[in-house]
């Protein structure tokens, strides 16, 4: 590296970018370099940062970098900005989560593990982009199947799905590969008011076991 | 014991307090029961449920008192409930007694129960992060330095949403009837550019309204207005106007005689072309 | 100074704000803090930036401060720029929808939908090679039929066309409330069975037992 310190070209880029960039995007801006030259430069860049001197932070997100302002300072840059900052209903969160953690998933199964009607939650958080349409699911019906989308992740700071801690981890927890096998919900038995005998076709609890894989990741 | 002793009971036990300043809170009855059981303290794997149901249904009184609008989710889950009360009080019958694994009747709620309180955890986690735009911000503007961008034939960042929501939009714009997905097979344009024409070759001018009649499917109205179009497009008609926001008229563009010896320049062909169409439709 | 760098702070705010940031402003903003401390803060951070190595610079522009990308660096800025993806306009996405809703479809018609010309954009998609020619109208004048291409099914995940929801599918997530015209459940009468003690005394299932309590995994 002559001249221009390759960490600053890459940080000018960072800087001036108003979204992730990935490392891919990168290589392809900055051809002339390595792509294992980039990614030390990058990496360089995370703990340049990562002292709490700095009013910024270099985060992996979104399957991207991003600069971002440190997050104990929200206060003063709500103190600039005049705003409150997003808030969340409990209801926007709780169908967040669900679908976080199951996608691809139906309404119909969101419903039934919130127990309450979902539409109007899942269309706004559609609006908001947070959630995206992902196609249909191929049962009968073809009921429309949804997925959180790439503004998700940069709302909530994560680099990808797999970075969301298993809800193991949170509590008790599910996979925390959301694409895992899961088993079907048991719909329509389970909202109505089942009449069938009892342990007729309703799994056994022990299900919820195999459900769950123990998993350490970083939140 | 009566329904009025239950009820005044209920409410002489401060019960409404207690749960007024709750009452908006409950996501669902899956919530409402979950803060049930923390409340009484109780093992969520051996719910006792016929105090539960009690003060769940005790619940929903309060809310009916409150005149809040009970969703129906509440009383799916009240007759669950209910439900699996009676069965725990029926004695095991012998072909179950024969079966290695009698489930609980509560087992079905325990897990629902325990899954919804993993998503709940997991909400309470989600929002315990640092936000983009709460506690974390980024440079979400474009810097100075970028100037001006050029375009860029590149995929852009675009979500099936928003397509679907600017077709809703059109369609918003359009008319507020629904559009049907398909076009049903009715009447050409070809076909109602003959019948528009026969019209004028009849009445010499028509009124733009008359032509769209209220009985008409919303298909017929757009191929009307399309056969306008094409009919305007080919110089066979001529749209006027006599005042602003007056009645809008139609009139044949030209006699028969003077479009066959039209020798226009760019649209002879066209015409031409136009002729046939008319000359074709008259026959019929 | 105490916990939070000041220099940190100051940074933050100068990092997410779009325009030079003037000392009153910014003395506004930070009350807590002594003008001179906020100066002399804003005079320590040109310093730290003032570096080959870095890819930012902290300028005195306007009568404020401003993070730049190091002029240096130019060329690798203009890059990025020329990489950058664009957003759809609003008029690609309508023309996109009702072609992909209404295919086949003349231009004619696209128009009457929108209301305007839609010559250009209709172009342009073609050229991005999101609709395709796919033949002529039987109808005088034998205008071009479009349609959408494979590239439009790539671009928004879907596996063919009947992955395409229905507006009906995104009209009934928020349906009218079915439950409004139910009769009330007979919950009084049902109350009343609450007499009965049995219920309560019923030991656990054992196969509930398997489970983990939440409590045995926290921590």
């Amino acid at each position: 590296m002559s001249g221009k310190s390759l960490k600053g070209i890459v940080e000018s880029i960072l800087f001036v970018h108003d979204q992730p960039l990935t490392l891919d995007r990168l290589a392809g801006i900055l051809e002339e370099y390595d792509r294992a030259d980039l990614r030390a430069a990058l990496d360089e860049l995370i703990e340049d940062y990562d002292t709490a001197e700095r009013g910024i932070v270099l985060i992996q997100v979104a399957g991207g970098y991003q600069l971002r302002s440190r997050p104990e300072h929200g206060d003063y840059i709500r103190r600039l900005n005049k705003t409150k900052g997003v808030k969340f209903s409990q209801s926007a969160l709780e169908t967040l989560a669900i679908v976080a953690y199951r996608q691809p998933i139906t309404r119909a199964e969101v419903e039934y593990l919130r127990g309450v009607d979902s539409g109007g939650v899942m269309k706004s958080l559609l609006e908001k982009k947070l959630l995206r349409i992902m196609g249909k699911k191929d049962v009968p019906g073809k009921p429309l199947i949804y997925g959180t989308s790439r503004e998700f992740l940069e709302l909530f700071g994560l680099k990808d799905l797999n970075q969301l801690p298993s809800l193991k981890e949170i509590q008790e927890l599910v996979p925390p590969d959301p694409f895992a096998d899961q088993p079907a919900l048991p719909l329509g038995s389970a909202v109505t008011t089942d009449s069938a005998p009892v342990a007729d076709s309703v799994p056994p609890v022990e299900s919820l076991d195999s459900i769950d894989s123990p998993e350490s990741i970083e939140g | 014991m009566s329904l009025e002793e239950m009820q005044s009971n209920l409410f002489s036990e401060a019960l409404e307090q207690s749960y007024r300043v709750q009452i908006e809170e409950f996501e669902g009855p899956l919530d409402l029961l979950l803060h049930l059981i923390k409340k009484n303290e109780v093992d969520i794997y051996n719910i006792p449920i016929a105090a539960i149901t009690r003060q769940y249904l005790d619940y929903m009184e309060i809310m009916k008192e409150l005149n809040l609008d009970i969703a129906g989710e509440f009383l799916v889950m009240a007759a669950t409930l209910l439900q699996i009360k009676s069965r725990m009080l029926l004695p095991a019958t012998p072909e179950e007694d024969g079966d290695a694994e009698v489930e609980d009747p509560r087992a079905e709620l325990v897990r629902r129960l325990l899954e919804y309180q993993r998503y709940r955890d997991a909400s309470q986690m989600l929002n315990c992060r640092n936000l983009l735009g709460r506690e974390v911000f980024a440079r979400k503007f474009d810097s100075p330095e970028l100037g001006e961008l050029e375009p860029v034939d590149e995929p852009a960042d675009v979500e099936l949403f928003e397509l679907i929501e600017a077709f809703q939009k059109v369609l918003a714009r359009v008319s507020v009837d629904t559009f049907h997905d398909v076009v049903a097979d009715g009447i050409s344009i070809a076909d109602r550019i003959g019948e528009v024409l026969s019209v004028l070759h009849a009445e010499k001018t028509v009124c733009f309204d008359s032509l769209f009649n209220t009985g008409m499917t919303r298909d017929l109205l757009v191929v009307t207005f399309l056969s306008i179009l094409e009919l305007c497009k080919l110089k066979l008609i001529k749209v006027v106007q006599m005042e602003n926001h007056g009645s809008i008229w139609l009139h044949l563009a030209a006699s028969e005689e003077e479009e066959s010896d039209g020798e226009g320049e760019g649209e002879a062909k066209a015409e031409a072309k136009g002729a046939d169409v008319e000359d074709g439709n008259n026959d019929l």
